[in-house]
């Protein structure tokens, strides 16, 4: 019955060391496998890119020879130069292709068109198939011999159309671009909706009371209204770009071929840290390397991209 | 049903962690050769007949990424008993890395040559790592069927080769399959063209530094090799593995060039082929064919099985399996005393008086980047004109000279 | 949402455009799926026609001689394995973040965050030798953990997101009705956010189902191979029979399609629910 | 004696001081509200009773026992929230029943507490429905049912009335003071409306910044507001205020010079510390004035509005230096926009605060 002041203390820090215990058991499980298996793997891919490898046995520490290596061996950079060119024609072509066709049917499935629904779920079907289902089968459609796209063409008389799509520099990578925004217009096809009706319907319809023509309203009202999704978009495409492994490989295999015109960080990365047929053995040690700095390259460029994007956002509340 | 069943414990047999203490010695043989599946099995049968005790489990893994697979495998710490690995530079990057155990003293050696045991010798330390399994060449196939109806006679030099081109050509038939998609299908077919330009003595010039890819002779066979281009298919750019092999078995093309593996699947696709070395560079010249051994059979050092993973390597060293490799697989055995029952494989050995290395493969896939990397490259350029055969032999040469 | 609709020519054209966009779209799946019931004969010869009979050989190619089937229940297994496991932790940890506050949350929500802007597959070196060391190799439990442990940044995004909009009056009234935390976050909260579960659930399952860099790697027996995976190599084995590889992308496409058709609105909700949230 | 006393109570959110040396006795049975301008920290007061809050440092102390360190279902209170908090996944019964429930008490205990408290609050038809199915009104009332059913010592309530329409509101309000008297329970209502805390009150208690202004009967604080706040704070609409300053003290009366127009004579009640110079503020409720000169004070100002609503008008003035003024008479008054009028108030009904709004009398 008399219990002191310190008792009353105790009783309390009880109640918040239970709590405590408590907040513990619901963080640590979660945190426990993402410090296992990304934060640990990550930190030993930092830590073994600064490490001589002999193909796959690590030894002497070399600090940031790896890195010196690739990036001014004159011809690995040649390689580098050119598989990181090829990922910033990537990401401006999806940029411009893929999300600007995005938003043009935003904009259009916007107006409230008979068959929305329909039209929504059609575009966003592409979207939710395996990479690797969409790579084959675009591989077998742009076959210059059996391949459909060719013998579309010539059905409609358009033979000097008809090209080897994959194989020639010219085209090999513009047509894997396609076949990419094919595969994923209806995501910021969706995203862009979602944002444009979340802009205040008063704000349009006052515009329209005002007179302002419907490119207008587009230009000056809905687009800036949107600026929180294109930054999400611009950010997603930056990644995706910059990560773009799985149509490359499947449709043009590890050597970026015809002649490197479809070489990607990603698929130089593959080929550094564990070899292939023709281009050699592995080496973890410049793979970690590379690694390393497509890392910082992305995590670096989409702060910075997100920082300025956002600051261009106008408030809406 | 049952087969659903089945199924389901298995997988929930895998779920439960990895099974590995049911027998005494369960080895786990890799390989790339997918295609060839039915024809280990039987293989392995036959061995386990005589070794009850031992079980192998052929795992055929996805070409492309057999190196990757291996690779990562072996690093972990893990990999299979027994590897089937590639031969020159790829064996190295794993043997000079210590994952493979050293067979000379442990398995017999003799029925093998020494040009093929180079392929699977560390250059370091000189050491055997792997029991070579079966050389490959590079042939030209054609279709008789095709070359009769047009009245076509074999060609045995580069011109006659080029005049029953152009004739089948002429009658609408593509002549030859191959195209460029693939960069390793050019390189094959440069090991059919290219040797017989730049003869037999470049290989060992080109080896000892005496002379390099900027030499004459290869320029002037890789602009010979660029005159083929116009008998490729339409659109041979965008012209992968597959689709040559298709276009050669649907009789759509009139030749094929390719590796002696081929022979297989040419048959079972039911066409009426025949093989020949490639063309002369001019009449009476020598007809060389490219040739390079293809892998061999390696123990992992890290096997808990590593004696019955031995055994097993020391029937590969023997004539009954270079038989039965011959019979089931249509592959020129590297063992000898192996007899073909098959013509066309008859054939392929006959060739070999005058075999050329395959060379990138057997001198220049040792270091990055490899000779293969830079000849693909250059060929693709090459083939659709991007690039003169004098650049094309400057990019190879610059990028050998430099690689480390 | 419903704004007038549009009359006269303009909403033709609207039509016009989105018709052909339907039709770019719907035309080469469809063309894959025709394709699956063709023989390579009528693929080189009449690839644009109609099927001259519902022919099943192709698929009975597949089910018969082929590990795709396996593949199928693999990659099931992985998914819902996956999934399940995510939404658990993912909600235990989303829920620690925006129910309480504690010193360090914003630490331990960053920390969490981060894992977005981490691509994984480029530590796939030392992935591969600790799995090795956990013997989770060519386990498909070790593919379950990777991709819980890739997909628990945005699952733990998208929860906290839902779960911070609730009101805590309900939390708080259920603590004075003497609800222990546990209680209250598992029979008052979390029924709350289901929807936001099955949205996240679906985000994370689709590129789950379809990942194969992961097991090309981490998964070496046949036994064990999930589909996108055991596909690459049965594009090996089947290279020239062109009606087969056409059934057999048929038959990997199916079931997420069908799933997608029957739940088109919640894959939608989940797919963007990490852009738009 | 379920009466509930806080001693030194303070509350600390980081840096920010909400709670500042709150010292209150509620006693048993009473009717006690707890009203001030958002921000002033009356929620949290509460929240610190029920336990969703921990002290900084104080004791709070229900039925003479310290319950500080206590779990909030440990404190014998219940507490009906502003926005109802209804758990919207159960029926109206599994919702009134969840704390028996979590109490495993036995399913019959909990069906007949359920039944009694829905037959006292009319819902017994609603009970299988689920919350969204039911009006504002009657989620309010499962709230409630949902504190009854737990028979607690205290009842809390934290602004229950305002998500409601004005109508339901009032009625409300009767319910909620019948209820007060036929449980016969101790009870504790936050709320910002100062006419829920006139109407319902036994005690009223005013804070302000996390201190507590007054404390006392809704009349007394109406009659005799201890500061300028509690003053503007009380009564509907606010009293009006002139600036002043003091010309003249004495022991029985301040003179001061209302913005150098009119003079007043403040008689007063005890002395006062105020000296010449001083600035005070006047004030008079609007309710107060009256029209036409009196004896004791007058303003003159001009009408720039007018509200009738039949029983009563209310007029808008600016007096003197576009100072807004509002007086509130009975009936109707034939007064125009535009008039200049003279309303006069009575020094009785007519209240003056010091420098520091501390209140003169």
């Amino acid at each position: 019955m008399s219990m002191t002041n310190a008792d009353y203390e105790k009783a309390k820090r009880n109640r918040t060391l239970k709590l405590k215990l408590w907040l513990l058991f619901l963080i640590l499980p979660p945190a426990a496998i993402l410090i296992v298996f990304v934060f640990v793997p990550m930190g030993s891919a930092v830590w073994y890119s600064v490490f001589d490898w002999d193909g796959l046995v690590r030894k002497e520490f070399i600090g940031l020879a790896n890195f010196q290596d690739i990036l001014f061996n004159p011809l690995k950079n040649k390689v580098l130069f050119n598989a990181f060119m090829n990922n910033v024609k990537v990401f401006v072509s999806l940029m411009l292709v893929q999300n600007g066709i995005a938003l043009v049917i935003a904009l259009l499935l916007a107006r409230n068109p008979k068959g929305y629904r329909f039209y929504q779920v059609v575009f966003f079907l592409p979207v939710i198939l395996s990479t690797v289902i969409i790579g084959f089968q675009w591989k077998l459609f742009l076959n210059p011999v059996f391949g459909l796209v060719n013998k579309f063409l010539h059905n409609i008389g358009l033979h000097d159309w008809a090209l080897p799509w994959l194989g020639l520099p010219e085209t090999a990578l513009n047509s894997m671009l396609l076949v990419n925004s094919w595969h994923w217009f209806g995501f910021p096809t969706l995203v862009f909706l979602a944002a444009i009706h979340r802009i205040p319907k008063d704000f349009i319809e006052a515009a329209r009371l005002d007179g302002a023509s419907e490119w207008r309203i587009a230009r000056e009202i809905i687009w800036p209204l949107m600026a929180p999704a294109i930054t999400i978009i611009t950010v997603l495409t930056f990644i995706g770009s910059f990560n773009w492994f799985e149509i490359p490989y499947i449709m043009n295999g590890l050597e970026g071929s015809p002649a490197g015109s479809t070489d990607m960080l990603g698929l130089m990365f593959y080929r550094t840290a564990f070899g292939s047929v023709s281009a050699g053995g592995s080496n973890f040690g410049s793979g970690s390397a590379l690694a390393v700095l497509m890392f910082i390259f992305i995590f670096v460029f989409s702060i910075i991209a997100t920082k300025y994007l956002t600051s261009r956002e106008v408030e809406m509340n | 049903m049952r087969k659903f069943t089945t199924r389901a414990l298995l997988v929930a047999a895998a779920l439960s962690a990895s099974v590995s203490t049911l027998a005494a010695s369960e080895l786990n043989f890799w390989s790339w050769r997918q295609e060839d599946i039915a024809a280990y099995e039987k293989i392995i049968a036959a061995f386990e007949a005589t070794h009850p005790d031992i079980k192998i489990t052929y795992t055929a893994h996805e070409a492309k990424a057999y190196n990757t697979i291996l690779t990562t495998a072996l690093a972990g710490g893990s990999g299979p008993d027994i590897i089937h690995t590639r031969a020159y530079g790829s064996l190295e990057a794993i043997s000079g890395a210590g994952y493979l155990e050293a067979l000379d003293g442990q398995v017999d050696l003799s029925l093998l040559s020494a040009d093929e045991l180079l392929g699977t010798t560390l250059r370091a330390d000189g050491r055997i790592y792997a029991v070579p399994f079966a050389s490959q060449t590079v042939v030209v196939y054609y279709n008789k069927d095709i070359f009769d109806a047009n009245n076509i006679t074999v060609p045995e030099t580069f011109e006659e080769f080029k005049a029953a081109s152009t004739a089948l050509k002429a009658a609408g038939i593509t002549p030859l399959a191959n195209g460029t998609a693939d960069g390793w299908t050019v390189e094959i077919m440069s090991g059919a063209i290219m040797p017989n330009f730049y003869g037999s003595g470049f290989f060992g010039e080109v080896t000892s530094g005496a002379t390099d890819f900027e030499d004459a002779r290869y320029v002037g066979a890789l602009e010979k090799m660029s005159e083929l281009a116009e008998f490729m298919p339409t659109g041979f750019e965008g012209v992968d593995y597959a689709t040559m092999k298709a276009l050669f078995t649907s009789g759509a093309a009139a030749m094929f060039i390719g590796g002696s593996w081929e022979i297989n699947g040419f048959r079972d696709a039911g066409i009426n082929f025949e093989i020949m070395p490639g063309p002369a560079a001019e009449a009476g010249g020598e007809r060389m064919v490219a040739t390079w051994l293809d892998g061999g059979y390696g123990v992992n050092a890290a096997s808990e099985n590593k004696e019955d993973a031995l055994e097993f390597i020391r029937f590969t060293a023997t004539t009954p399996f270079a038989q039965m490799l011959t019979d089931e697989l249509n592959n020129v055995a590297a063992v000898d005393g192996a007899m073909s029952s098959d013509a066309t494989l008859s054939r392929v050995s006959s060739f070999h008086s005058a075999a050329t290395p395959y060379i990138m493969l057997v001198a220049f896939r040792f270091d990055t980047p490899t000779g293969s990397t830079l000849l693909q490259s250059g060929l693709q350029e090459l083939m659709t004109g991007a690039k003169t055969a004098a650049e094309v032999a400057a990019d190879v040469s610059n990028g050998i000279k430099t690689a480390e | 949402m419903q704004t007038k609709r549009n009359a006269g020519y303009e909403a033709w054209l609207v039509q016009i455009f989105l018709i052909a966009t339907t039709i770019v779209v719907l035309y080469p799946i469809i063309m894959m799926a025709m394709s699956g019931f063709k023989t390579n004969a009528e693929i080189f010869g009449n690839p644009f026609a109609l099927p001259k009979s519902l022919n099943f050989d192709n698929y009975l190619v597949i089910w018969n001689t082929t590990d795709v089937p396996r593949f199928l229940l693999n990659s099931t297994i992985v998914t819902l394995a996956s999934v399940a496991i995510l939404l658990v932790t993912g909600t235990m940890a989303a829920y620690a973040i925006s129910r309480y506050r504690f010193r360090g949350s914003i630490m331990v929500s960053l920390f969490f965050l981060a894992g977005l802007m981490l691509p994984l597959r480029l530590a796939i070196i030392p992935l591969f030798i600790q799995l090795k060391f956990m013997g989770l190799i060519d386990n498909l439990l070790g593919l379950i953990f990777i991709y819980i442990a890739m997909s628990l940044p945005s699952t733990v995004f998208i929860l906290t997101g839902f779960l911070r909009a609730l009101p805590s009056e309900l939390e708080d009234s259920a603590r004075v009705d003497g609800a222990s935390e546990f209680r209250i976050m598992v029979e008052i909260m979390v029924p709350l956010i289901t929807p936001a579960m099955v949205i996240a659930g679906i985000y994370n399952a689709v590129p789950i189902w379809n990942d194969f860099f992961f097991p090309l790697i981490f998964i070496q027996t046949p036994e064990m191979k999930t589909l996108a995976q055991g596909l690459t190599s049965f594009f090996g084995e089947y290279s020239v029979n062109f009606g087969v590889l056409y059934a057999g992308l048929t038959l990997a496409a199916l079931p997420v399609v069908i799933v997608f058709i029957v739940q088109s609105k919640r894959f939608i909700a989940g797919m963007t629910a990490g852009a738009i949230k | 004696m379920a009466n509930v006393v806080l001693r030194s109570v303070n509350k600390q959110f980081g840096e920010v001081k909400v709670i500042k040396d709150v010292n209150l006795t509620v006693e048993d049975n009473e009717f006690v509200v707890f009203v001030g301008p958002s921000g002033c920290g009356k929620s949290t007061l509460l929240r610190l009773i029920a336990g969703l809050e921990d002290l900084t440092s104080g004791e709070v102390h229900i039925e003479e026992e310290r319950v500080d360190h206590l779990a909030p279902s440990k404190r014998g209170v219940a507490m009906v929230f502003q926005s109802y908090a209804l758990y919207p996944h159960f029926t109206v019964r599994q919702n009134m029943g969840y704390a028996l429930r979590v109490a495993k008490e036995s399913k019959e205990t909990i069906a007949k507490k359920v039944n009694d408290a829905a037959s006292v609050l009319q819902l017994t038809e609603y009970l299988e429905r689920k919350p969204k199915a039911l009006s504002g009104g009657q989620r309010q009332r499962v709230a409630i049912g949902r504190a009854i059913v737990r028979d607690p010592k205290v009842f809390l309530f934290d602004a229950p009335l305002s998500n409601l329409d004005a109508k339901l509101r009032v009625q409300m309000r009767i319910e909620l003071t019948k209820l007060h008297r036929s449980l016969n329970a101790t009870m504790i209502y936050v709320t910002h409306d100062q006419v829920e805390a006139m109407t319902m009150a036994d005690k009223i208690v005013v804070l302000r910044d996390g201190k507590v202004e007054q404390i006392g009967a809704p009349l007394d604080l109406y009659n005799a507001p201890d500061n300028l706040f509690v003053a503007g704070f009380i009564g509907s609409p606010s009293m009006n205020f002139f600036d002043g300053t003091v010309i003249n003290t004495s022991n029985t009366d301040v003179e001061i010079d209302v913005k150098d127009s009119v003079k007043i004579k403040f008689p007063l009640n005890e002395p006062s510390n105020l000296s010449t110079g001083d600035k005070v503020s006047f004030g008079v409720r609007p309710e107060h004035f009256t029209i036409g000169n009196t004896n004791q004070g007058t303003f003159t100002g001009e009408v720039y509005a007018v509200e009738r609503l039949g029983g009563e008008t209310y007029l808008y003035l600016y007096v003197g230096d576009q100072k807004e003024v509002v007086a509130h008479m009975s009936g109707d008054q034939k007064i125009a926009i535009g008039d200049m009028v003279e309303i006069g108030f009575s020094l009785k009904q007519s209240y003056l605060f010091g420098p520091h709004g501390d209140a003169v009398r």
